[in-house]
C-alpha cells in the first residue's frame, strides 16, 4: 500500500521553489489529487487520503481554488471518466495547476431548468463540428482557455438523445464573450456567442449523441462542490449579522432579536447538517444531504441579508457603486451589505434552482412519482419553445 | 369606510397609465423632469391635494394613494411622494399659505428635509439662519424649496440659496434618490410650529407609501404571471407547474390584501379618522408583501430576473427600499401594539 | 317598483305569534330571501334590499343560520337554479322555515379534493334510481330529512360527464348514517352508507348526465357562504389571543409580542380584505376576493390557535375532555384553547382544501395554465382508483 | 463531533423497530406496561444509562438518544424520557446509590418529580416530610418512586405511600399522560442536593426530547410519502403533483436538519462539552420542525387526516406538547442568546 505520507514529505523535501514548477512536479509526483489515476496527478488511493497530503504540504505554492473551481469541480472529473486517454493527457494538468483556466457552456436564454432542452447546434464538417448557438451565465468565460460545451447534433431525436458533449476552444474564431451584468451592477458572468465555430473531431468528449449521459457526471459534481466548505459555529453570514448587532446596541429592538435568533438557529442546524454530509462522505456513505445544505444556504443567506438591511435602517437604504464592473468572486462577508443583500438572490437560482432541488429530492430521495411528462418522447424538433 | 376606488379615481388611473406607460426608460439621474411637468400641468395631480384656494384641486389623499399606486407599479422617478402628499401636508398643518401655491402652479418642486428612515437630527436656528445635517432624503434632489424643521418651527429653504450643500448618494433605489442635506448657516423663513405638521406629515407619507408598495407588488405579481404563461421549460409554461401556481396564488392573495389594507389607510388619513393606527397597520403589511412578490419576480423569472437588463432588480430595490423608509414593519407593529393597548413583556 | 320596507312593516304589524307559523307567513309573504321569485319566498327584487327586511324584522321569530346553513347556502340556490316547478315548491318552504333540515352527499372516502371522481352509483330502477355508495364529511346528516346527491349514472362516459344529481330523502330504507370521530375528539361529521337505496326519479335535480353542472352552482355557493361574516376589528381568533395576553401579564415575552401583532396585522388585513369583498359585492361587482379570505382565515386559525397554547404552557397540554360526543357546530370562542386549535386544523381541509383554492385561484384569478390531466377524457371505468 | 450512527446503535435500533412495530394500537390509559417489561428485560434499554456499578449498561445518553427516537417513531406510552433519561441522570448528579439499581433491574418506575412545562413550584420539607403541589408531571401514572426536589434536596418519595394523591390529567397528547401530584405530609428520604441535579435531568431531557421529536417527524413525514405515493385524485398519484412535492422536499430538508441537530445535542449531553447550548439548540430548532412534519401529514392525508382513526392525530399532539414541554422554542431561543452574549434590546 502506498505510504502517501511518506510521499509528500520526500516530494517536499525536494520541490522545486518556483510556484509553477512547483504545481507541475506535484502533478507529476502524483499529489494532485491522489484518489485520480496514476500519471494523472493521482495514486489510484482512496480520496480521504488527500487531507495527509494537504496536511503535509501545507504553506507550500497553491492554487485559488475559486479561480479553477469550474475545471477542477466539473471539467476534470468529466475528462476523467468519459475522455480518452489523449484528452486526459491533454486536459488534466494544465486544468489542475491553474495555467489553463475552464469555463462551462451549459445554459442557454431557453434553456436553464430545462438544460436538455438546449438549441445551440454541433454540425458535422470534414474531421470536426461547427458550433452556432448562444450561451448564458458563464463565469470566468473571458478568461477561460477552454470549455465544456453541450450542444445538440440531432434536433429529430428526443432532446436528451441528439446531444453531444465537446470541449470547446475558447480562442477559435466565432468565440465572443460578453459580460453579463447582473443586479448588483456588476457583471460576474457572461453571454457567449458562438458563430460557426469550428472545433476538431477530437475535442469531442464521448461519443456522439451521449452528450447527456456525459453532462449527468458535470452536473452531478457541481452539486457536491456546491455544499462549501465547513464553516465554524457562527460564521459565514450569520457571523456578520451577529457581529453587526453585537456592535451596535442602537439598532437592537426585541422584534429583531428573536429574528435574529431564529437565523442563528437555522444557520447552525445548517451548518450541522453539512459536518454531517461531510461525516457520511468520509464513511463512504455519500447521501443526498448535499441537496439539503444548499437549499438551506440560499433561504438563509436571503433571510440574513435582508435582516441586516432592516437593522441598518437608513444606512440600508445605500448602496456603494453601481459603477459596471468585472466581478469574479462572490464575496458575501467582505462586501456591503446591500452588495450582500443583492447577490444572495442569486444563491436560489444559480447551481440549479431552488425549485429543480426540491423537485430532485421529492423524486430521487423520497421516491414520489414523476409528473406526467410531454417532452421526452417527442422528437426535439417538434417541442413548443 | 368605503375601500373600493370610485369613478373618478379609476379615469384618473386610466389617464395616468396612458402617460406612465409611455415613460418605461428611467432617466439616469433618477428624475424624470417632463413627466413630473405633465403631472403637474397636464393632469394637475401634483396639486392634487392643495386646497382650492392656493389653486389646487382640493381633493382628498384618498385620490393623491391613487396616484402614488400607479407611480409604484410604473416606477416612475418623480418625487411625488415628498412633494405632492407629505410636503403638502406638512405645509397645510403648518398654516402655510406661501409656499402651496408655488406647488399648486408647477412652480416649485418642494421638499420635506428629514431623513427618509430613522430619527429626525438636530437643526439649530440662531437669528433665522440654519445650520445641521440631514441625511438621506428623498425627493429632494432637484428640489426648489426645502422645507427643515429647526427649533419647534418649520423653516422654508431656498434649495439654491447660501449655505446649503446637497450631496448625492448612491441609492440602493436607483430610482428614487437620496441626498444628504448640509446647512451651514442657511437663511430661513419660518412657516409655522414644525412637530404636528412633521409628524402629520410623515404619517400620510407612511400610509400613501403603502399604495406604492400595492402598486409595485401588482406590478411584480403581474409581471410573473405573464412570463410564467409565456415561458417553456420542459415542453410547457412553467406557469402550468403547480408549486408555481401556489406560489403565484399565495402573492396573489397578499396582494389582495394589500389592496385592502392600502385604500383604508389612504382613507383613514383622508378623513383623520384613525391616521396612526391606518399607517402603522399599512407599513406593517403592505412593505413586507411588496418585497415578496418582488422577491417572487425575481426568482421565478429566473436567470432574467437576476440580470441588470430586466426591469425586476429595479423593483425589488424599490420594495425593500420602502419597507425600510419611514419605519419597518417591526417598527410599525411596536408601533400598533401601544396604540392597541398590547402591552409588550417588560412594560407593567 | 316594490317598496319593500312598506311591505316588511306591514307584514309585522299583522304577523303570527307563534315561531313556525311566523316563519311560514314570513316565507308565504316573499320576505324570506327577497331576491327568489315571487311565490317561492321573494319579490323578485335585488339581494341587497334584504337587509331593509332584516332591520324591519329585527327581533322577530327566526331561524339558526347555522342550523340550516347547508340548505340555505348551498341545496336551495341549487334547487332554485335547477329544480322543477313542483322540486321549487315542494323543498324551498321547509327548508328556509327549518322545519326540514339538509345535508351534502358529495364527497367520498375515494373523492375528496377530486369531487369529480366519485363512485356512488345510481342505477335505474323502474320509475326511480337505486343508489349505492359510501359518503363522507355530512354534517348534520343525523338530523337531516333531505340530502344533495351527485352519484354515477354511466361509468362509461368521462368522470364528470356520467354524472346526476339527486335529492335524497334521508328516511328512505337502506341510508345508513354513522358517526365520524375528528381529531378533536366529537363527531361533527357522519359517514353515510347508502346501500341499495330507491329514488323516484321526481327527486332527481336537473338532467340525466349533467350532475356535474348542477353542482358547480352549489359548490359556487358553498363558496361564497363560506368567507363569513363580518367581524369587527380585534374580533374573532385573534381576539381570543389578545384578550388573553391582556389578562395574563406573566406570559408575555418579547418575542411572543412580536409574533401575536404579526398575526394581528395578518387578521386585520384579512378583515379588511372580506369587508372590501363585501363592499364590492354589494356593488354588484363580485371578485375573487372570497377565496383570498377563505385561505387568510384557515392560516391565521391555526397560527393563532398555535401560538396561544405556547403561550398557556402546561396549560397547553391539558385537554378538557376526550369523550366521544356529537358536534354540531364549530366554536372557535367559545370552547377550550386545545380544542380551538384542533378544530383550525380542519379550515384548510373542508370546504374545499387550501391546495385546491390555490389551483382555483392560479387558473380561474390569475388565468395560468391547466396542468396536463390524463383524466378527463377517458371513460371513468378505465381510470386508476 | 460524531454525528453519524454507530453500528451498535443501528443494531439497537433494529432490535428495537423488531419490538415496537408489533405494539401498534396505543392502550387506553397511556401506558403499555409490556413493552415497558420488555424494554427493560429484554432489551435492557431502560437501564441502558446507569453505571454498570449499579447493574445498568454504563452506556452513554447517545445510545439512550437513539431509543427516544424509536419510541417517538412509534408513539410508544412507555415513561422512557422520565424515567430512564430524566430520573437517572438527576439520580446520578444527585450521588444516588440505592434507587438506580431498582431502575436497572426493572423493579421500579421512577418519576422525577417536575412540571413538564413551566417553573418548578415550591414543596416545604418540615420534619422530612414533604407538602406541596405540582401539576403536569409526566411519565408518573404508575411510578414506584417519585423524586422530588424540595428545599435544595432531591427526595425520595414512595408513590404509593401515604400523603401522596396522583390526579390524572386529560393531556391533549393522549400517548404520554400527566397528573398532578400532591403531596401531603409524605414521607421523603434525602438523596442529595436538588438544584444541579433537576437542572442536569431537564437538560438531558431537553436534548434528548429533539431525538423523539425527530423519530416523530421522521414517522410524519414516511407515512405523508407513502400516502402521497398511493392516494390517487385526479387519476395520478396526488404525490405527483409538484406543490405537494416541494412541500415534502421541504419537510424533508428540515427533518434531515433535525438530525444533525439531535445527533449533535445527544453527543454533547453525553461528553458535556456543551450541553445548555446544545439542549437549547436541539429545542428551538426540531420541536417546530416536528410541528410541522405533524401538521404538513394532517394536511396532506385531506379528510382522513383530520380522522379520529387515523393515528396523524396522535403524532400531531404529541409534536406539539413537546414543542412547549421542556420549554418553548423561544424560550430556547431566548436562553441560547444569553449563551452566545447575545444582548436582547434594553439590555446593557
Amino acid at each position: 500500500m502506498t505510504d502517501v505520507r511518506e510521499l509528500a514529505r520526500a516530494f517536499r523535501a525536494s520541490a522545486p521553489a518556483d510556484p509553477d514548477e512547483f504545481l507541475r512536479a506535484r502533478f507529476d509526483a502524483g499529489l494532485a489529487w491522489v484518489h485520480y489515476p496514476a500519471g494523472l496527478g493521482g495514486l489510484g488511493v482512496p480520496r480521504e487520503q488527500q487531507a495527509i497530503v494537504d496536511e503535509e504540504l501545507a504553506g507550500t505554492p497553491s492554487n485559488d481554488p475559486r479561480r479553477i473551481g469550474i475545471g477542477l469541480g466539473m471539467a476534470a472529473p468529466t475528462i476523467l471518466r468519459h475522455g480518452t486517454d489523449a484528452q486526459r493527457r491533454r486536459f488534466l494538468r494544465p486544468l489542475w495547476t491553474g495555467e489553463e483556466l475552464w469555463c462551462q457552456l451549459f445554459s442557454e436564454p431557453g434553456a436553464g431548468s430545462d438544460l436538455a432542452g438546449l438549441a445551440t447546434r454541433a454540425v458535422r464538417d470534414g474531421d470536426g463540428w461547427r458550433i452556432t448557438g448562444q450561451k448564458v451565465w458563464t463565469s470566468m468565460a473571458h478568461r477561460a482557455r477552454w470549455a465544456i460545451l453541450l450542444a445538440r447534433t440531432d434536433p429529430d431525436l428526443p432532446k436528451h438523445q441528439g446531444l453531444t458533449y465537446f470541449v470547446c476552444d475558447m480562442t477559435a474564431p466565432g468565440v465572443d464573450v460578453r459580460p453579463l451584468r447582473q443586479l448588483t451592477g456588476e457583471a460576474e458572468f457572461n453571454e457567449v456567442f458562438l458563430t460557426d465555430v469550428f472545433l476538431p473531431d477530437d475535442l469531442r468528449l464521448g461519443a456522439v449523441g451521449e452528450g447527456w449521459a456525459v453532462a449527468r457526471t458535470t452536473l452531478m459534481n457541481e452539486r457536491v462542490s456546491i455544499g462549501g466548505g465547513a464553516l465554524p459555529r457562527g460564521g459565514g453570514l450569520i457571523g456578520v449579522l451577529t457581529a453587526f448587532w453585537r456592535s451596535h446596541p442602537e439598532v437592537r429592538t426585541s422584534a429583531a432579536h428573536d429574528e435574529m435568533m431564529r437565523l442563528w438557529v437555522a444557520a447552525e442546524a445548517a451548518r450541522l447538517t453539512g459536518v454531517r454530509a461531510r461525516q457520511q462522505l468520509a464513511a463512504g456513505d455519500p447521501g443526498p444531504e448535499g441537496s439539503a445544505v444548499k437549499l438551506a444556504f440560499a433561504e438563509l443567506a436571503q433571510r440574513i441579508t435582508g435582516l441586516e438591511l432592516e437593522l441598518r435602517g437608513a444606512d440600508g437604504l445605500r448602496h456603494d457603486d453601481w459603477t459596471m464592473r468585472r466581478g469574479e468572486a462572490v464575496d458575501f462577508e467582505g462586501r456591503s451589505p446591500t452588495y450582500r443583500w443583492l447577490r444572495a438572490k442569486g444563491t436560489s437560482i444559480e447551481g440549479g434552482t431552488s425549485e429543480i432541488l426540491r423537485n430532485i429530492i421529492a423524486e430521487r430521495v423520497l421516491g414520489l412519482p414523476a409528473e406526467p411528462r410531454t417532452d421526452t418522447t417527442v422528437p426535439w424538433r417538434e417541442l413548443p419553445r | 369606510m368605503n375601500l373600493l376606488y370610485s369613478q373618478d379615481e379609476e379615469s384618473l388611473r386610466d389617464s395616468l397609465r396612458d402617460l406612465l406607460r409611455s415613460r418605461t426608460a428611467p432617466p439616469d439621474d433618477g428624475f424624470d423632469a417632463e413627466v413630473w411637468r405633465l403631472l403637474g400641468a397636464e393632469l394637475g395631480v401634483v396639486g392634487l391635494v392643495v386646497p382650492e384656494t392656493f389653486g389646487g384641486a382640493g381633493a382628498s389623499l384618498r385620490e393623491a394613494a391613487l396616484v402614488m399606486e400607479e407611480l409604484g407599479r410604473f416606477l416612475t422617478p418623480v418625487p411625488y411622494l415628498g412633494c405632492a402628499v407629505m410636503a403638502v401636508t406638512a405645509l397645510r398643518v403648518a398654516g402655510d399659505t406661501e409656499v402651496l401655491p408655488r406647488i399648486a402652479d408647477g412652480s416649485a418642486w418642494v421638499a420635506l428635509a428629514v431623513p427618509f428612515a430613522g430619527a429626525l437630527p438636530d437643526v439649530t436656528v440662531v437669528d433665522g439662519v440654519l445650520t445641521g445635517r440631514i441625511e438621506s432624503v428623498a425627493d429632494a434632489l432637484a428640489a426648489d424649496v426645502l422645507l427643515v424643521p429647526a427649533g419647534g418651527d418649520l423653516y422654508e429653504v431656498a434649495a439654491a440659496g447660501p449655505g446649503v450643500t446637497r450631496t448625492p448618494v448612491v441609492s440602493l433605489d436607483v430610482t428614487r434618490p437620496l441626498v444628504d442635506l448640509t446647512l451651514t448657516a442657511a437663511p430661513g423663513r419660518p412657516i409655522g410650529p414644525a412637530p404636528e405638521a412633521v409628524d402629520a406629515a410623515v404619517t400620510a407619507g407612511a400610509a400613501l407609501l403603502a399604495s406604492e408598495q400595492l402598486g409595485v407588488a401588482e406590478w411584480c405579481l403581474d409581471t410573473t404571471v405573464e412570463y410564467a404563461r409565456t415561458r417553456l421549460q420542459f415542453g410547457r409554461p412553467i406557469g402550468s407547474f403547480q408549486a408555481i401556481k401556489h406560489r403565484l396564488a399565495d402573492v396573489w392573495v397578499s396582494v389582495t390584501q394589500s389592496r385592502a389594507v392600502a385604500r383604508y389607510a389612504a382613507g383613514a388619513v383622508s378623513d383623520a379618522s384613525e391616521p396612526r393606527l391606518a399607517a402603522a397597520l399599512a407599513q406593517a403589511h403592505c412593505g413586507p408583501v411588496a418585497v415578496r412578490a418582488a422577491e417572487e419576480c425575481v426568482q421565478l423569472h429566473g436567470g432574467i430576473g437576476f440580470t441588470w437588463e430586466h426591469p425586476a432588480h429595479l423593483y425589488l430595490k424599490r420594495a425593500k427600499t420602502t419597507s425600510i423608509a419611514l419605519g419597518t414593519a417591526a417598527a410599525h407593529r411596536r408601533e400598533l401594539a401601544g396604540l392597541l393597548d398590547l402591552t409588550p413583556a417588560g412594560s407593567p
